[in-house]
């Protein structure tokens, strides 16, 4: 039998596999250090931010109200004289702790949904769609509102109140992603070998569809860590003694002309957070991608 | 140290000679006002904007004595309880109606009335019973006690003479087409965005404090509703809005330096931002307590850093201007911290671990509740003041709720309340510190809960009390107890600031230091 | 099944989402804390027997199945009701406000589309280049500012300091601009992103070569075809994007002082005025039903392939 | 003739993330006006890269021209700014791909994208461009041009689709046309159809072609002169007739030897050259053939040969004389050839089991093109009252144009889809009363091995995972089992051991379709679906997997519906055959018996087209005229009347019975010939 075939299996380098690479080979690869460097930095900020701050973040210095950024206040100091970097730096906790378990609760969650409702199809969808549906006409806010008031205004309520009304999107996208992921051949071809749905759903169509979710989900850590500061500014927020990033920057809204470093240095923190995040989110997928390895 | 100008209740600028005509005036506010209905309003924007519309009977001037206006003159009873006044006879209604005693007693009568949902009105007319129209032009008010604060309240917007054809007319919509004798005239109200009057031509009845008795000079006053603050600032500087109210602090500063804006200025009187403290609740119950609260907020640094001195520290229940206000509580208390401790220390509260002083297992928790988010940086002192309490061991939690209805009013579920009123005469104090007001305290809790037999007596005297000095002695002594007795943390005297175009002039405020646009005029 | 017949259980089943969302909101409000009767008394003067009644008016005191099943019977009639608040009638109130609102959320909505589809594109052809970079830095900042700071920002700079554009009000298009921009950023750095990435999945096809192959303009080929192969996950984007644009006016109507049902449901909510938020559900979720029908539709427009699986 | 197109010295290199690989080396070739000139050569030996590198097409894909220049009409193409060279594609070069299938944008309509095409070049208006598109589309044979104008490629047949690729190809009248492997998905009747249009447009417009082509019939056909690549260089050029004649190369005379002919011994093995052409990164040292040529001496070993001037053709060999005429004397047949002949014709001929299969009046409608208002569905009868039966251990194989519903069949036969009307008895058993569970059982039995080995496989799965999906399907095994087995396929199908940990990707479409073999060898099935599971491979890998299938088929007893477009290929490795047009089967016999006598009409037709890999055979060819008419709007009657040469009356009124014209010679016609 063997000694029929003994075709050479040298393996050919791949045909359309072989990406752009090598022009941007360095720039990407800056950006991929530069936020990986970012987010260690942040995650160690949220961490140990005693070590990195240099003031308190509660101390109020009287005498120091809204004064430049300097040598010694690096991002200045806010309206009751606190130190910004301060309380970026501070700040990072619970913007860290909103952004990421709500982005992980609405994911999984929706993500599930949708992955359901998309891969069974016909009463299910329907089912599950409807019910998406309906969260969805709800506006966040009130979604966000309703929970935080029934349930008292805590930082874990926030972030149960920003994961639901995450979850739809994710259904939804996630719902779009299995239906076309669905059609593909090697479903066919799975499914021709007498292999199980549910089979088939784990091991081909889900690996296949979660990467729009990722790109979702490193978007939707913005977006999480702004709805506190949407919600103080409709004056639903809550009043906390270390205010994450979100609500540094709804409070120097007001002193944009007089003292612009009060939100934005905020601003910038949560900007370079998303963006480092997204980063390595797309290397991420690339790198779970056969094809972009 | 602050740039207010209490005691001329200043007007901008010298009316021009001859002051040009026409024109519109934008004036934006800040919230949006609940209704144009001055008996179910509740809202001191909607008093600046309804203000123009209805006219009162009386007139409070800035010496706090009561002229005639809708009214000529009025005789009161000797028991006090019976107020005769003699009306104008020269007014109509901006609908036509003319003005007489029966209208009179339909607005008073329409407030008292369940159905009409009045709000703040019902309680500045309190002790009204009934009103006998004597002939067209003279009606006699009959009180159920003795009110010396009555008349003064009587000058308020919020018991303006309403039109009775159109009260009639409109029945609950009144609020959306309201009809009085003012100078300017209801023209439209959209929602949220923006609420029109328009120039009364017949009108030459104004008050004594403003110069132009008659028509006013400009076409119509756009009240523009732009809550957010940075947002109503930069209408001012780009010309959209001509005047806008309430400029904050730091906005206060740079336009000073802002050649073609002016700042007006004037403190409100009534009730100033003060912290009520639950006395129902331990360890609120015990002055010590209360005093040690009170030694260890550094108001002057609240002032200071969030209003930039631009606002002045509020020192007593009542505030600056108002008659009776008690001048020597200024400077009163100082920071102390030291003291601080040692009251909290006397009261068997000791410091834990953390720095919090705990009694019997149960740490020292002080709720903070405010209902009024993103407002003249309310939110802000809570965190000040929950910082400065820390360092005397006291854990503040904060409770931002719109709900105050049920939060604090049903429930009294606070340690400390963060509240202000507007209001002429200092008979307001009864509604806060008398131990039997509301009557029914099942339903509504009244803020703080203290009572005190002293205090009482001398809130129950000061609303009977004729003699001006007597009344002004016996609100000292209301607000020097008190103060004593720590029921309170004043804070800070809100003035009202407008921010106009310097091209605007003429825009005079009353006693309580809402705008009159009587005179209001525009330089072309 | 007929395309009409599609459209027709497609409708159906969006009465179905707004049903179901009418008594969500209804439920969602009842549970929340506070009395809306307590706050529309004088708190001073309010009896408890004044309360009673006027709760027994607003039929507030019946259990919460009956008080739903009323309002429902009356909005099948087209009656919802009225404030709580200051009595006014809901519906007129909410058709004043709505077509603001739904101004602002569709120019938002085109906006954000136009900047998502641009830069995405952008983004993509140039992957890892510094117009990727920077496409993906606006996007961001669209995400991870608030509207409200971003708002602030361009009234400061478009109207105080260049007095191009009006910095508060809802009349006239001019007034659109700032507000939509601010709201429309948000949707443009999601829809960058969804593009971006379905972009390079779909450059790497065959049919790309063969479309150069016959001479077409990198543009053509980018914005033509490869984009509409990418159009799927970036539509369903945008769909679910106006139920996020139309809450996001919440804010915007708020920082822009615009007239809208935003600031009415935002103050409704506050004062927990059920009639109102109701009004403004309803409606909102009519158009988001409206606007994801079309999308579902667009999908078969878009894509030949969902259209021939629909058949089967 | 004057040159048209001169490559010279070309060289491409592509740019990875760690290295430069070297594609393409030393090309030098010319084509002259009117010409056609052909590239052979197994797969990855640079053909394409070649005919995309004159597009320049490599820009976009990081390659490079390293060196030498494309020279057409006297401009450098080498040296043209992108925009430029955007006036030139499509208008003076034109190309066909490989894979019609990916080469349409799916969600334009095919007429929006040849119209597109018109308008980019010729400044012609909306409707001069789609007049122009119908007229296209109605030359190169397809029917109902204005409907097909409005559908999408995912809505026809990849055979339709190749069809249109040409029409747009042509768009614009090019002066040269490069074809790369245009005829690989067609089948025979129109494979003979394009090329006689491609011919008939080469003298009408004086176009030259480069065809791109692994089919040595259609090289033979087609080409003026023939261009033997092997791994990135050229080996050997030559007029058609002296390459056919007498190669000189032994690649090529490997080449040549690997095609099988419909005369062809079906009890032999097919000749196929040993071992697979080298990668990239791992050329060989000196003649890159070398590990695969008997006549490697230590010379080949350390040097490569230049492409030389002999006998006013080039090679590039260092023992062209010699190994020229030891092949031409045939002296070394056997010892080229990979293996002894095994005698393996009882083996598979005498089986007539019971039947595996039975199949009775199967009919599979699908509904297209629904009015809105209207309650009248419109069907495509992509199956139409079929039976037939396949015997255990047998190969049936199931022949007819593309869109005559073979796919289709073999889908429903499996219950991959359900049938519209009729049974499939599979060992006795109705499968259309098996569900869920039972039915997944039942599928243990039944393999199938696709047309589009890209697309059949996760491309995020390893291709060890890939082939042990089955075993974790249907067996309990533990995972170092799983890798044995695993292994020991690879090793079955003729692949590396070391495969494993690779993704699809990285293979070859040979490897591919090898490891589709082996995915559906791996639980022991009874029955293997093999769709056109050779059509995409070049003749010496072709002969290899038919080979191996028949191997495994022996050795396993297994059963194959072998479904394929190559007459040749199907007649080797089947033992009967059925013919189907238009969703009927209208004929089943004996391959051979098929093939020597056919009964209808039809199935004649299919034979005479089949390209013959001899220039010099100048068979006149009555390839089947007409266009095959629309399933959905199938003629009345016969439905192949309409191109029918013998039809009568009759056979457009009455639908011929599939009846029995000699013992186990089943046709349906009223007219056999
Ligand atoms: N973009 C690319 N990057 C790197 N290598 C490539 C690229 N395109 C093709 N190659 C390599 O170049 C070699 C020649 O490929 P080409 O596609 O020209 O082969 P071919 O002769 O057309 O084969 P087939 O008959 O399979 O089409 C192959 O080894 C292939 O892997
Ligand atoms: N899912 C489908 N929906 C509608 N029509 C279809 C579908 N699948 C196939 N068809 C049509 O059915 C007919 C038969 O198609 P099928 O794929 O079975 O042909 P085939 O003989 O395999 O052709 P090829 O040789 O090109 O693979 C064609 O006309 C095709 O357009
Ligand atoms: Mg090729
Ligand atoms: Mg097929
Ligand atoms: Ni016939």
């Amino acid at each position: 039998m063997k000694e029929i075939v003994n075709v050479e299996t040298t393996l050919r380098v791949p045909k359309w596999t072989l990406k752009k690479r090598k022009t941007n080979f360095s720039i990407s690869n800056l950006f991929l250090y530069t936020s990986t460097v970012i987010v260690l930095f942040i995650i160690a900020c949220a961490i140990f931010p005693k070590w990195i701050a240099p003031f308190s973040p509660t101390y109020m210095n009287a005498e120091y109200i809204l004064s430049k950024p300097s040598a010694n206040h690096w991002f200045g100091t806010d309206y009751f004289g606190r130190d910004v970097f301060s309380l970026v730096i501070y700040g990072s906790q619970d913007s860290l702790i909103i952004g990421v378990t709500s982005v992980l609760i609405g994911g999984i969650i929706g993500g599930s949904i949708g992955a359901l409702a998309g891969y069974i199809g016909g009463f299910v969808d329907v089912i599950l769609m409807r019910v998406i549906d309906i969260l969805m006409t709800i506006p966040g806010i009130l979604l966000a509102l309703a929970i935080a008031a029934a349930l008292g205004p805590s930082l874990f309520n926030i972030v149960l109140a920003v994961a639901a009304s995450a979850i739809p999107g994710y259904a939804r996208v996630m719902r779009g992603q299995m239906m076309s992921i669905k059609k593909r051949k090697f479903v066919a071809a799975s499914r021709s070998i007498g292999t199980p749905s549910w089979r088939i759903f784990l091991w081909h169509i889900l690996p296949n569809s979660w990467s729009p979710l990722l790109v979702l989900g490193t978007i939707g850590l913005g977006t999480s860590i702004l709805i506190g500061s949407g919600l103080s500014f409709l004056g639903l927020g809550t009043i906390k003694e270390i205010p994450d990033w979100g609500a540094l920057l709804s409070q120097g809204r007001g002193y944009l002309t007089v003292a612009w470093w009060i939100s934005t240095f905020p601003g910038l923190a949560i900007t370079l957070f998303v963006l480092s995040i997204n980063i390595i989110g797309d290397k991420l997928r690339d790198s779970f991608d056969p094809k972009t390895r | 140290t602050s740039t207010k100008n209490s005691s001329s209740q200043g007007t901008n600028g010298k009316v021009e000679s001859q002051p040009n005509s026409g024109g519109e005036l934008t004036y934006a506010l800040a919230t949006s006002p609940d209704s144009l209905d001055p008996a179910r309003s509740g809202l001191a924007v909607a008093v600046r904007a309804f203000r123009t519309i209805f006219d009162s009977l009386v007139v409070q001037a800035q010496d706090n004595t009561i002229k005639p206006w809708l009214a000529t003159e009025w005789t009161i009873s000797d028991d006090g309880k019976t107020y005769t006044f003699k009306l104008r006879k020269d007014v109509k209604f901006q609908d036509g109606t003319p003005f007489n005693a029966e209208a009179v007693k339909y607005s008073f009568d329409r407030i008292i009335d369940p159905k009409t949902q009045a709000k703040n009105a019902v309680a500045l007319l309190k002790p009204y019973q009934s009103s006998e129209v004597i002939d067209d032009y003279t009606i006699k008010i009959n009180l159920a006690t003795p009110s010396t604060a009555f008349l003064s309240n009587l000058s308020q917007a919020m018991l303006g003479i309403v039109s009775p054809t159109a009260a009639e007319k409109y029945g609950g919509q009144f609020g959306k087409n309201p009809v009085g004798t003012g100078p300017y005239k209801f023209v439209s109200w959209a929602d949220n965005a923006d609420i029109v009057v328009g120039k009364n031509r017949d009108y030459h009845w104004g008050p004594s404090i403003v110069e132009n008795k008659d028509a006013p000079y400009l076409d119509k006053i756009t009240f523009k509703i732009i809550p957010e603050e940075a947002t109503r600032i930069g209408s001012v500087q780009s010309g959209q809005v001509l005047a806008a109210e309430t400029v904050p602090p730091q906005n206060i500063l740079s336009l000073k330096k802002d050649p073609n804006t002016q700042l007006l200025q004037v403190n409100t009187i009534g009730l100033p931002y003060t912290l009520f403290f639950n006395q129902r609740r331990v360890p609120w119950n015990d002055v010590k307590a209360r005093k040690a609260v009170q030694l260890a907020v550094d108001v002057n640094a609240i002032v200071k850093t969030l209003y930039l001195d631009t606002y002045s520290r509020a020192w007593s229940p009542l505030s600056p201007g108002i008659l009776g206000y008690d001048k020597s509580l200024e400077n009163g208390s100082k920071l102390d911290v030291k003291k601080a401790n040692q009251l909290l220390d006397e009261l068997g509260l000791v410091k834990g671990e953390d720095g919090i002083r705990e009694k019997d297992g149960k740490k020292l928790t002080l709720t903070y509740v405010d209902g009024t988010p993103n407002r003249e940086k309310r939110n802000d002192i809570a965190v000040i003041v929950q910082q400065q309490l820390k360092k005397v061991g006291i854990k503040v939690e904060i409770n931002i709720t719109k709900d105050i209805a049920s939060v604090v009013q049903q429930k009294a579920d606070y340690d400390v309340y963060g509240n202000s009123q507007v209001n002429s005469d200092p008979n307001a104090l009864r509604a806060f510190y008398h131990s039997t007001t509301p009557d029914q305290e099942a339903t509504v809790k009244r803020l703080g809960g203290g009572s005190d037999p002293e205090i009482d007596q001398w809130l129950e005297a000061g609303t009977v009390e004729t003699d001006q000095a007597k009344r002004e002695e016996l609100y000292k002594k209301v607000q020097q107890k008190i103060i004593d007795q720590a029921w309170i943390l004043p804070i800070y005297v809100f003035p009202y600031t407008v921010a106009a175009s310097k091209t605007v002039n003429g825009i005079k405020f009353d006693s309580l230091g809402y705008p009159l646009f009587n005179d209001a005029n525009i330089k072309k | 099944m007929a395309l009409a017949n599609k459209i027709l259980l497609k409708i159906s089943s969006a009465l179905v989402s707004i049903f179901g969302s009418l008594i969500l909101v209804f439920f969602i409000i009842y549970l929340l804390p506070g009395d809306p009767v307590l706050s529309m008394l004088d708190p001073s003067t309010a009896t408890a027997e004044t309360v009673a009644n006027l709760r027994k008016e607003l039929g507030l005191d019946q259990p919460i199945y009956i008080q739903f099943a009323d309002y429902f019977l009356n909005v099948l009639h087209g009656d919802f009701g009225q404030s709580i608040i200051n009595s006014e009638p809901v519906l007129p109130k909410v058709l004043e406000h709505f077509p603001a609102t739904l101004a602002l959320t569709l120019t938002s909505a085109i906006f954000s589309i136009v900047i998502g589809l641009l830069f995405g594109v952008l983004s993509a052809i140039y992957r890892n280049k510094w117009i990727d970079f920077i496409a993906r830095l606006i996007g961001l900042f669209g995400i991870s500012m608030p509207t409200f700071w971003s708002g602030i920002l361009l009234i400061l700079i478009f109207s105080v300091f260049l007095n191009w554009f009006p910095a508060m009000g809802s009349d006239g298009w001019k007034t659109l601009v700032l507000p939509s921009l601010s709201l429309g950023f948000v949707g443009a750095g999601l829809i960058i992103r969804m593009v971006r990435t379905s972009m390079l999945e779909v450059v790497n096809e065959q049919f790309i070569v063969t479309l150069r192959a016959k001479g077409l303009s990198e543009r053509v080929i980018m914005y033509q075809h490869a984009l509409r192969n990418a159009l799927i996950p970036a539509i369903t984007i945008i769909g679910i994007n106006i139920g996020e644009l139309m809450a996001g006016t919440v804010v915007i109507e708020t920082v822009f002082s615009r007239q809208g049902v935003g600031r009415i449901v935002a103050d409704a909510i506050m004062a927990k005025d059920l009639p109102v938020i109701q009004g403004v559900v309803f409606f909102s979720a009519i158009v988001y039903v409206i606007v994801n029908l079309l999308v579902d539709l667009s999908y078969s427009l878009i894509d030949p392939r969902v259209r021939r699986s629909d058949q089967r | 003739m004057e040159k048209l197109l001169e490559l010279k010295d070309l060289r491409v290199d592509f740019t990875s993330s760690n290295h430069v690989l070297t594609a393409i080396k030393d090309v030098t070739l010319d084509i002259k006006k009117g010409e056609t000139v052909c590239i052979v050569g197994e797969s990855g030996s640079g053909k394409t890269v070649t005919s995309k590198t004159i597009m320049r097409l490599i820009d976009y894909e990081n390659g490079k021209i390293a060196e030498g220049s494309i020279v057409i009409d006297g401009i450098d193409l080498t040296k043209l700014s992108q925009k430029k060279l955007r006036s030139i594609r499509g208008k003076k070069i034109a190309m066909i791909f490989q894979e019609p299938m990916a080469a349409f944008d799916p969600v334009f309509t095919i007429g929006k994208q040849i119209i597109e095409t018109i308008l980019e070049h010729k400044h012609s208006n909306k409707l001069e461009a789609k007049a122009r598109a119908i007229y296209l589309l109605r030359r190169v044979g397809i029917s109902d041009a204005e409907i097909r104008l409005n559908q999408y490629p995912n809505e026809m047949s990849g055979g339709m689709l190749q069809r249109a690729m040409i029409a747009m190809a042509l768009a614009c009248d090019p002066d040269l046309l490069i074809a790369d492997e245009p005829t690989t998905a067609l089948d025979v009747t129109i494979q003979a159809q394009i090329l006689q249009l491609l011919e008939e447009l080469k003298e009408e417009l004086g176009m030259s072609i480069l065809l791109i082509t692994h089919d040595m019939g259609v090289a033979a056909k087609m080409a003026d002169r023939i261009i033997v690549m092997y791994a990135g260089k050229i080996v050997e050029q030559a007029d058609v007739k002296q390459l056919f004649e007498r190669p000189y190369h032994p690649y090529t005379y490997g080449l040549l030897q690997s095609i099988t002919n419909v005369d062809g011994d079906r009890s032999k093995k097919l000749y196929s050259i040993k071992g697979s052409i080298p990668g990239l990164d791992d050329l060989p040292f000196g003649c890159h053939f070398h590990p695969r040529c008997p006549f490697a001496t230590d010379l080949c070993k350390s040097e490569s040969p230049p492409l030389m001037e002999v006998n006013n053709r080039q090679t590039a060999c260092w023992y062209t004389e010699e190994v020229s005429e030891k092949l031409f004397n045939k002296d070394l047949e056997t010892k080229v050839d990979v293996q002894p002949q095994k005698e393996m014709a009882q083996a598979i001929s005498v089986v007539i089991g019971e039947p595996l299969f039975e199949v009775q009046e199967l009919s599979k409608y699908y509904p297209i093109g629904k009015k809105l208002f209207s309650r009248q569905q419109a069907y495509i009868s992509a199956v139409d009252n079929v039976s037939f039966h396949i015997n255990v251990g047998e190969t049936f194989g199931l022949v007819g144009e593309s869109g005559s519903g073979k796919s289709t069949l073999g889908r429903v036969l499996l219950q991959l889809e359900k049938p519209t009307s009729g049974e499939v008895f599979f060992q006795g058993q109705d499968l259309s009363k098996l569900h869920g569970r039972a039915l997944r059982e039942m599928r243990r039995d039944m393999q199938v091995i696709y047309q589009d080995p890209y697309g059949s496989v996760n491309p995020r799965w390893k291709i060890g995972e890939i082939i042990g999906e089955p075993l974790q399907v249907h067996e309990t095994i533990s995972v170092k089992d799983k890798i044995d087995r695993v292994q020991e396929l690879l090793e079955i199908v003729g692949l590396n051991k070391n495969s494993y940990d690779r993704y699809p990707h990285e293979f070859s479409g040979g490897q591919r379709q090898r490891i589709a073999i082996a995915r559906a060898i791996a639980i022991n099935p009874k029955f293997i679906l093999a769709d056109e599971a050779v059509s995409a491979l070049d003749v010496s890998v072709q002969a290899q997997i038919i080979n191996l299938l028949k191997d495994v088929q022996k050795e396993r007893k297994l059963t194959y519906l072998f479904i394929g477009h190559g007459l040749n290929i199907v007649r080797h490795i089947s033992d009967r055959i059925g013919v189907m047009y238009l969703g009927h089967l209208v004929e089943l016999a004996n391959s051979e018996e098929l093939f020597l006598h056919p009964a209808h009409h039809y199935t004649k037709g299919l034979i005479e087209s089949i390209p013959v890999a001899d220039p010099t055979c100048l068979r006149e060819r009555i390839t089947l005229s007409g266009e095959i008419p629309s399933p959905a709007n199938p003629p009345s009657g016969c439905r192949f009347h309409t191109r029918c040469p013998a039809a009568t009356a009759r056979c457009r009124e009455e639908q011929p019975l599939f009846s029995e014209v000699s013992k186990g010679h089943w046709a349906a016609c009223h007219h056999p010939v």
